[in-house]
C-alpha cells in the first residue's frame, strides 16, 4: 500500500498546487514593472496610467478586528464618489480591499499579492501595528509607497530606514500629550488613574503620557491594563477606583470604552474627571451606556463624528452622509471608523493632486512634503502638515467636553508639536 | 475603606464576572454530558440569541416579553442546529464534531457582524440600578440578579434531570446512549433536546452579560474561554461543578491580578490555568466531575 | 402477559411457529463479513439457545436482530420485518436486547435504571391506559424475582457487583414487556452460583410470562437446560439445528466445546 | 488478492522512488514557474505543514489533544527572532536551538500531560496558548512587547541567482522535507508503534510492556519540537515575530487544519495546511463582505463530506477503486462470491480507519445510523 499512498500523495500535492495557482502567470512576466519617461524618467509608474489608478488596502475584515474593518468602506465609499465626479486628477480610482483576520503572515501575503498580482499603485492603508510592521519592510524593499497606515504607533514617523511608509492619525503619543497640556493647565495637582490596552496602541499613549507631565505636578498613581481578550474590565475598575485618584485616563478601544465607562457611572462614590481617548469617544462607543452616564467626560478629537449633530449641516459631513447612503448601503454613516475611512481617502486625494510626478517616487515625496494641506473632514483648524524632519501628518488636536447629547469642543486646537516639541525616537 | 472591605469588594467583583463564567459554563456542560464533545459555538450561540432579544426588543416589544420569544427560539434554534450542522457528522471520530463546532463559531460570529455589525449595542439592564452596602462592600444588582439567576437556572435544571422522566431519559442517553436505544429511547431525539436546553440556557447567560458587557460580536469570545476554565475546574459533567467553578475561576483572578504585583491584571489570565493544572493532577477528572467510570 | 398487539386474522399456527424467522441472514462490520446466511425460526412463547465457539458470529447474530448493526437477508418478528430499523424502532416492536457487557446506566439509580427499561411504555400509543399502575406493579414483579435489585434499588447501578447488574439488565429489559428477549452471553464473567440463579429466573420468568427467548451462551450446558431448541453456529452458518435434548446427545456439540481451536475473527 | 500483493510488492520500491522523484522534481520547478507571491504561500503551506506533522504525531497518532500548539509555534518564532535580534547568531544556528528549546518545553508539559485525559489535556492546553501573548508582553526586554520583533530573512547568496522568495522557499522545503521525513520515520520505529498501541488500546499496550508514561511524554515533546521547527521558519520567512501574532485562534486553527486534512495520515498535514492558507483567500473572493461567513461554512462542508479529514476522502476514493478491483479479481476467480454486504449497502461509512496503512483493522462497532422518522 506504501507505494499507492505516496503516489496518491505526489498526485494530490501535485494537482493542490495546480489548482490553487491555476490561473497564474509565469514568473518572469510578474516582475517587470513599468517606468515612466520624460522629467520623471526612471520613476516606478506601476499601476498608474493618465485613467486609472489601483490602490489596495489590508483590513481585518474577519477575525477579532472585524469592527475597524468597516474602514475600508468608508474609503471605498469615498473613491466610488470621486470617480462618478471626475475621478482624481481625471483617474478614475481602482480600489482592491483584502482581508488579513489581523494576522500577520496573512498580512504579508496579501500585500505581496497586491503588489505582485493586483500591481498595485501604492499599499493605502494597513490596519493595525502588527500587520503594519510585518509588511513595511518587504513594501519598503519593493519602493510601493505605504501611505496613511492605520495605526498611530509613533515608530512610523520616528522610523528613518522606512521612506515609503508613513501614518496619517494623530499618534498616540500625541494625543496622550494633548491630555497631558490639558490637565497641566486644569488640574496641576491631578492624581491620575490609567486603564489601558496592554498593546502597541495602550502602551504607547500611557508611556506618551507619563512623559509628557513628567516634572510637573501630575503623577499617575495606579494603571491597570487589560487584554483584548478579556470578556470585561469591571475588575480593573474597581482596582483603580481603590487609588481614589482624581483623574481617570481611559485608553480604550470601543467595547472596552462602553464599559468602563458604565462602571465609572455606577460607581458613586468615585467620581474622576473621566478622560476617554480618541478611538472611544464616538457616539456610537457614549450612546450606549447612556448620555446622562457621560456627561462632562474629556476627550480629544481631529476629525468630524458623524454622529455629532454639530457638524449635521456641514457640508463635507453631508456629502460624506449622501455616498454613504449610495457607494455604501450596508454601512452605517454614523460609525466613526467610515467617517475616518472617508477622511483619510480624501487625504490621499490631496497627496495624489500634490504629486510631481505620477510614480510612486512622487506620492512618496508628496506625503512627506504637505503643508498645511486642509481636508474637508477634518476639524476646522487641524491640517496635514510634513517635512523633511517631520513624518507625522496629523499632530493638531482638539479638547472637547461632552454635554447634553453632543460633544462641545473648547479650547482652541493645539498643534502638539509646537507645544511639545518633535516627537523623536 | 479598609484594607478588608478592599478584599472583600474584590472578592464580590470576582464573583460577579464568576457568575458570567458559570452562566456559560453550564451550556457547556449539558451539551458535553450529551454528546461528549466541546462545543466551541456555545458562546456565539449565545450572542446569537441575545441578538435576537435585542432585535425583538428594538423593533418595540418589551423586555420581559422578549425573554420568553427569545428563550422560544434559542430553544428551537438549538436543536435546528443539531438537526442541520451537529447530525450530519454524528458518529464521526470527536474532533471531527469539534471542528464543526469551530466552524460554526466562524460562521455566527461573520453572520452576527455582516447583521447587526460591530458597534457596541447598549442592551437594557433588567435589574434596577444601584446596589447594597453592606459595611461598606458594594454589590450592584445586577450582579445579585446574575448569581440569582444562575442558581435559579441550575436549580430548574436540578428539578428537570432528578424529577422529570424526560429528565431520567436524558440522564440515560448522557450516561450510556447505546443502552438507550436499546430501551427504545429515540436517542437522536434526546440529542435535538439537550442542544435546545443548552442554547436556552445559553441564551440566559447571553441576556444576563450584556448589560454589563455591552452587545456585540466578539460579546462571547472572552466569556467562552473563562468558561472552558470553569468548566474544566468543576468536571466538564458537573453542572454544579460549572458553577462552583466559574466562580472560583472569577475570585481567583480578579484577587490575583488586583493583589499580586508580579501577576497583575496583565498575566491574571494564567491564574486559572495554574488552579486548573494543580486541580487536575490531584483529581484528573475535575472538582466535581465523575471518574471516568468505565462505560459498558 | 403478552407482546405488542397481534393481528388477529392471520395469527395462525404458521405465525405461533415462525414467531421468530430467520431467513438468509447476512451481515459483518466494515469489509469482514461475520454471516453468511442463517436461517432459523423460534416459536412463540419458547427459548432458544445458539450456541458456538468464540468468533462463530453469535453477538452479531443478536445485533442484527435488534438493530444495532445492518443486516441483509430478512428477519420477522410476529410478520413485522426487523431489518433495516434502528435500535430504537425494534424496541418498538418489542425486542429487547441485554447485550454483552450488561449495558447498565452506571450513573442512574437500579430503580431509574428499570424505569428506563419501561420508556417506552409511558408514551405514544401506550399512554393513558393505566400504564402507569402497570410500571408500577411490573416494577414490584422484578423485585419479586430478583429481590437483592430491591434491597439496592437507591444505589446506582455502576456500584453493583457484576452478577447483580445483570440480574439488573435482564429486569430492564422485562420492564418493556417484550415479546422477544435476547440474552448475550448472560455468564460472561459471574461465578457459577450466581449463573446458575440466573438462567433460574430467565426459565421462570419464560414459563411464567411465555416470553420468547433467544439466549446466546458459551455455557452450552446451562443454555440447554433452559432451552427448547438450539442452534450451533460456527464461522458464522449454522452447522447444527435441532431440539434442546437432541443437541445435548450429539457428539459435535461436546467436541465444539472440548478444545477444537476457535477461530479468531469478530463479534464473538 | 494476494498474487497482487506480490506483484504491488514487487514494483513498490520503483514506483515509490518514481513518485518520490516526481514531487521532488515538481518541488524543485515550483520557485522557477510562479510569481513569488505564490512561491510565498508555498513556503507557508510547508511552515504549517510541519507544525501540523509535529500536531499530528501527538492527536492523530497519540490520540491526545492539543489546543495549545500555537504556544510551542511561538516559542519556536520567538527563540529565532530573539537570537536573530540579540544575538545576531545568523539563521541557521536558530533551527537547532529553537528545536531544542520547544522539545523541552513539551517535554515539560508531558509530564502533567500523563494524568490528563482527552477534553482535559485540550483545555488545559488551550490556556496555556491564551496565557503566552500577554506573557510576551511582559517580558517586554527580551521579546519587544507588544510591537513585537523585526528581523533580517534570510538573504540568498550571491552564487544562487536566486530572489529572496525562491531562496526561502528552498530552505523551508528542505527544513521541511527533512522533517516530515523524521516524523514518518519516528512513526515506522518502535516509538511510533507503541504510540499506536498506546493510542488504540491504552491498557492492552501497558500489559504488553510498553512503556506508556515515557512514550506520552516524548510524543508530546517530538510534537512540540514540530511546532517549534514550524515556529522557527515562520520568523525566517515573516522577519517579524509579535505577541498578537500567536493569539489562541492559531492553536485553534492548527488543529481545525489537521483535522480537515486527516488525522493520522501521513499526507493529511500537507493538505491541512493548504487549507488553512488558500481557503481563507478563497473565502475572501466568495464574499468580501464577510469571508468569514465563507469559511466558517467551508470547514462545516469539509467535515460533512470528509468527516475523517481530506486525506480520508482520498484514500476512502482509492480504496474505493481498489475494492471494484479487487471485486472485479474476485469475481473472475469464483463468480459466487457476492460483495461483502456493507460494500454495497454503506459505501461510505464514516468510521472506516483513516489510513488504511497505519491504521489495524479494528472492530469499530456499528456504522452509525439515524433513525429515519
Amino acid at each position: 500500500m506504501r507505494n499507492i499512498t505516496a503516489l496518491r500523495a505526489a498526485a494530490a500535492a501535485t494537482a493542490a498546487l495546480l489548482t490553487a495557482t491555476a490561473c497564474s502567470t509565469q514568473r518572469g512576466q510578474d516582475d517587470q514593472g513599468t517606468v515612466a519617461g520624460g522629467t520623471c524618467k526612471g520613476q516606478q509608474t506601476t499601476g498608474i496610467t493618465d485613467k486609472t489608478i489601483k490602490l489596495g488596502g489590508i483590513y481585518p475584515l474577519s477575525g477579532p478586528a472585524s469592527a475597524y474593518g468597516t474602514i475600508s468602506k468608508g474609503v471605498a465609499a469615498y473613491f466610488k464618489y470621486v470617480n462618478d465626479h471626475g475621478g482624481i486628477g481625471g483617474r478614475k480610482v481602482d480600489f482592491v480591499v483584502r482581508d488579513d483576520g489581523y494576522q500577520p503572515p496573512k498580512a504579508v501575503e496579501e500585500a505581496r499579492r497586491l503588489v505582485e498580482r493586483e500591481k498595485v499603485f501604492a499599499v493605502f492603508q494597513t490596519l493595525g501595528t502588527p500587520s503594519t510592521a510585518a509588511v513595511w519592510d518587504y513594501l519598503n524593499q519593493q519602493k510601493v509607497p505605504q501611505p496613511f497606515v492605520a495605526t498611530g504607533a509613533s515608530v512610523w514617523g520616528t522610523d528613518t530606514k522606512h521612506p515609503w511608509t508613513i501614518g496619517w492619525q494623530p499618534n498616540y503619543v500625541a494625543e496622550a500629550r494633548m491630555y497631558a497640556k490639558y490637565l497641566k493647565d486644569e488640574k496641576p495637582k491631578a492624581k491620575v488613574a490609567v486603564l489601558y490596552q496592554n498593546d502597541d496602541f495602550g502602551k504607547d499613549l500611557l508611556g506618551g503620557f507619563k512623559k509628557a507631565v513628567a516634572g510637573s505636578g501630575v503623577k499617575v498613581i495606579a494603571e491597570e491594563s487589560y487584554e483584548v481578550t478579556d470578556p470585561s474590565v469591571s475588575a480593573q475598575m474597581t482596582s483603580l477606583a481603590r487609588s481614589k485618584a482624581d483623574v481617570l485616563l481611559d485608553v480604550t478601544t470601543p467595547k472596552f470604552g462602553s464599559q468602563a465607562l458604565a462602571a465609572d457611572a455606577k460607581n458613586t462614590q468615585w467620581n474622576p474627571v473621566h478622560i476617554v481617548n480618541n478611538v472611544s469617544s464616538s457616539a456610537a462607543v457614549l450612546k450606549p451606556v447612556g448620555f446622562k452616564n457621560v456627561q462632562g467626560v474629556v476627550s480629544a478629537t481631529y476629525f468630524k463624528d458623524p454622529a455629532d449633530p454639530r457638524w449635521a449641516q456641514d457640508p463635507e459631513v453631508k456629502t460624506y452622509q449622501d455616498a454613504m447612503h449610495e457607494y455604501a448601503p450596508d454601512a452605517d454613516p454614523a460609525n466613526q471608523f467610515n467617517a475616518y475611512g472617508w477622511a483619510v481617502a480624501s487625504s490621499l486625494h490631496k497627496a495624489l493632486d500634490a504629486m510631481k510626478c505620477p510614480t510612486r517616487e512622487g506620492l512618496r515625496d508628496a506625503v512627506r512634503n504637505l503643508r498645511d494641506v486642509k481636508v474637508g473632514m477634518l476639524l476646522p483648524g487641524v491640517t496635514l502638515s510634513t517635512g523633511p524632519d517631520d513624518a507625522f501628518p496629523i499632530e493638531t488636536l482638539q479638547l472637547m467636553r461632552f454635554k447634553g447629547e453632543r460633544w462641545q469642543l473648547f479650547g482652541k486646537p493645539v498643534d502638539t508639536r509646537k507645544e511639545f516639541g518633535p516627537l523623536t525616537d | 475603606m479598609s484594607t478588608l472591605t478592599d478584599l472583600l469588594q474584590q472578592v464580590v467583583e470576582g464573583i460577579g464576572s464568576g457568575a458570567v463564567y458559570a452562566s456559560l459554563a453550564l451550556a457547556l456542560v449539558l451539551i458535553h454530558r450529551f454528546t461528549g464533545i466541546v462545543n466551541f459555538a456555545q458562546g456565539e450561540l449565545a450572542m446569537l440569541s441575545t441578538y435576537v432579544a435585542w432585535q425583538l426588543m428594538a423593533s418595540g416589544m418589551p423586555f420581559w416579553l422578549a425573554l420568553p420569544v427569545t428563550l422560544a427560539v434559542s430553544f428551537v434554534g438549538g436543536m435546528l442546529v443539531e438537526r442541520l450542522v451537529i447530525r450530519p457528522v454524528q458518529g464521526a471520530p470527536e474532533l471531527t464534531v469539534v471542528i464543526v463546532t469551530v466552524g460554526l463559531f466562524i460562521f455566527v460570529n461573520a453572520a452576527a457582524g455582516l447583521i447587526w455589525s460591530f458597534t457596541v449595542k447598549a442592551f437594557p439592564q433588567p435589574f434596577p440600578d444601584g446596589g447594597i452596602d453592606l459595611a461598606g462592600v458594594r454589590m450592584d444588582w445586577s450582579t445579585v440578579g446574575i448569581i440569582g439567576v444562575v442558581a435559579v437556572v441550575m436549580g430548574l435544571l436540578y428539578l428537570l434531570f432528578q424529577h422529570t422522566s424526560i429528565g431520567l431519559v436524558m440522564r440515560a442517553v448522557a450516561c450510556n446512549p447505546e443502552s438507550a436505544r436499546l430501551s427504545g429511547i429515540r436517542v437522536s431525539r434526546v440529542l435535538m433536546l439537550g442542544w435546545g436546553l443548552a442554547a436556552t440556557v445559553g441564551a440566559v447567560s447571553g441576556v444576563l452579560v450584556a448589560p454589563v458587557l455591552f452587545l456585540e460580536p466578539n460579546m462571547m469570545g472572552g466569556v467562552l474561554i473563562y468558561a472552558f476554565a470553569a468548566a474544566t475546574l468543576g468536571g466538564f459533567d458537573s453542572p454544579v461543578g460549572a458553577v462552583v467553578g466559574g466562580l472560583f475561576v472569577g475570585v481567583a483572578e480578579t484577587l490575583a491580578g488586583a493583589y499580586v504585583d508580579v501577576i497583575g491584571p496583565d498575566l491574571k489570565v494564567g491564574v486559572p490555568l495554574v488552579i486548573i493544572l494543580a486541580v487536575l493532577l490531584v483529581r484528573p477528572q475535575g472538582l466535581f466531575g465523575r471518574a471516568a467510570v468505565e462505560r459498558a | 402477559m403478552s407482546g405488542p398487539p397481534i393481528d388477529g386474522t392471520e395469527a395462525g399456527e404458521t405465525a405461533e411457529r415462525d414467531f421468530l424467522k430467520v431467513s438468509g441472514l447476512r451481515a459483518g462490520y466494515g469489509q469482514a463479513r461475520v454471516l453468511h446466511g442463517l436461517d432459523f425460526s423460534v416459536a412463540r412463547g419458547e427459548v432458544c439457545a445458539v450456541l458456538g465457539p468464540n468468533g462463530a458470529g453469535k453477538t452479531t447474530t443478536l445485533r442484527a436482530l435488534c438493530g444495532m448493526i445492518r443486516g441483509r437477508g430478512s428477519v420477522t418478528l410476529n410478520g413485522a420485518e426487523l431489518l433495516g430499523r434502528s435500535p430504537e424502532q425494534a424496541a418498538r416492536l418489542g425486542v429487547a436486547h441485554v447485550p454483552e457487557g450488561r449495558g447498565t446506566f452506571n450513573e442512574l439509580t437500579v430503580e431509574e435504571n428499570l424505569r428506563i427499561g419501561a420508556h417506552l411504555r409511558t408514551r405514544g400509543r401506550w399512554r393513558g391506559r393505566g400504564e402507569r399502575a402497570a410500571v408500577a406493579a411490573d416494577l414490584e414483579r422484578i423485585y419479586e424475582y430478583f429481590p437483592k435489585l430491591r434491597q439496592r434499588s437507591r444505589q446506582a447501578a455502576g456500584s453493583l457487583s457484576g452478577g447483580e447488574q445483570q440480574m439488573l439488565a435482564i429486569g430492564r429489559a422485562l420492564m418493556l414487556r417484550p415479546a422477544l428477549l435476547l440474552l448475550d452471553e448472560p455468564s460472561l464473567g459471574l461465578a457459577p452460583l450466581v449463573t446458575r440463579e440466573l438462567f433460574e429466573i430467565v426459565r421462570t420468568v419464560n414459563q411464567e410470562e411465555r416470553t420468547t427467548v433467544v439466549v446466546v451462551e458459551q455455557n452450552a450446558q446451562l443454555a440447554l437446560d433452559i432451552a427448547h431448541q438450539a442452534h450451533v453456529l460456527e464461522a458464522g452458518r449454522l452447522v447444527l439445528s435441532g431440539s434442546a435434548a437432541q443437541i445435548r446427545e450429539d457428539g459435535q456439540v461436546a467436541e465444539v466445546y472440548l478444545g477444537v481451536p476457535a477461530r479468531s475473527g469478530q463479534g464473538g | 488478492m494476494r498474487s497482487m500483493t506480490a506483484v504491488l510488492d514487487r514494483t513498490r520500491h520503483g514506483r515509490f522512488a518514481l513518485a518520490a522523484l516526481l514531487a521532488a522534481a515538481v518541488a524543485m520547478a515550483v520557485p522557477f514557474y510562479f510569481a513569488p507571491f505564490q512561491v510565498f504561500q508555498l513556503t507557508m503551506v510547508l511552515v504549517y505543514a510541519v507544525a501540523l506533522a509535529g500536531l499530528n504525531l501527538l492527536v492523530g497518532f497519540g490520540g491526545q489533544i492539543s489546543l495549545g500548539h500555537g504556544a510551542f509555534f511561538a516559542a519556536g518564532a520567538y527563540t529565532a527572532a530573539i537570537m536573530l535580534d540579540r544575538f545576531d547568531t545568523g539563521h541557521l544556528a536558530t533551527l537547532p536551538v529553537a528545536a531544542a528549546a520547544c522539545f523541552l518545553l513539551g517535554l515539560g508539559f508531558g509530564v502533567p500531560a500523563l494524568r490528563l485525559r482527552g477534553l482535559y489535556l485540550a483545555l488545559v492546553t488551550l490556556s496555556l496558548a491564551v496565557f503566552l501573548p500577554p506573557l510576551l508582553k511582559r517580558l517586554e526586554a527580551v521579546t519587544g512587547g507588544s510591537m513585537g520583533l523585526t528581523v533580517e530573512k534570510p538573504q540568498p547568496p550571491a552564487w544562487s541567482g536566486l530572489a529572496e522568495d525562491q531562496w526561502s522557499y528552498f530552505v523551508v522545503l528542505a527544513v521541511s522535507a527533512v522533517a516530515l521525513l523524521v516524523a514518518r520515520n519516528l512513526l515506522r520505529s518502535r516509538v511510533g508503534r507503541a504510540l499506536l498501541a498506546v493510542r488504540d488500546n491504552e491498557s492492552a499496550a501497558e500489559v504488553m510492556g510498553v512503556r506508556l508514561s515515557l512514550h506520552k511524554t516524548f510524543a508530546f515533546a517530538w510534537s512540540a519540537m514540530f511546532a517549534g521547527v514550524a515556529g522557527c521558519l515562520y520568523t525566517w520567512v515573516i522577519g517579524f515575530v509579535s505577541p498578537d501574532s500567536f493569539s489562541f485562534v492559531l492553536s485553534i486553527t492548527l488543529l481545525a487544519g489537521l483535522v480537515v486534512g486527516g488525522l493520522a495520515s501521513l499526507y493529511g498535514p500537507l493538505l491541512g495546511a493548504a487549507f488553512v492558507m488558500y481557503v481563507p483567500s478563497v473565502a475572501q473572493d466568495l464574499s468580501e463582505a464577510a469571508p468569514g461567513v465563507v469559511f466558517g461554512l467551508l470547514i462545516i462542508a469539509v467535515m460533512f463530506v470528509a468527516p475523517t479529514g481530506l486525506a480520508g476522502l482520498a484514500s476512502r476514493a482509492g480504496g474505493a477503486v481498489a475494492r471494484r478491483r479487487a471485486g472485479a479479481a474476485a469475481s473472475d476467480r469464483s463468480s459466487v462470491a457476492e460483495p461483502p454486504p456493507e460494500s454495497t449497502s454503506e459505501p461510505s461509512a464514516p468510521r472506516t480507519p483513516v489510513d488504511p496503512e497505519s491504521v489495524e483493522a479494528e472492530p469499530v462497532g456499528a456504522p452509525p445510523r439515524t433513525e429515519k422518522e
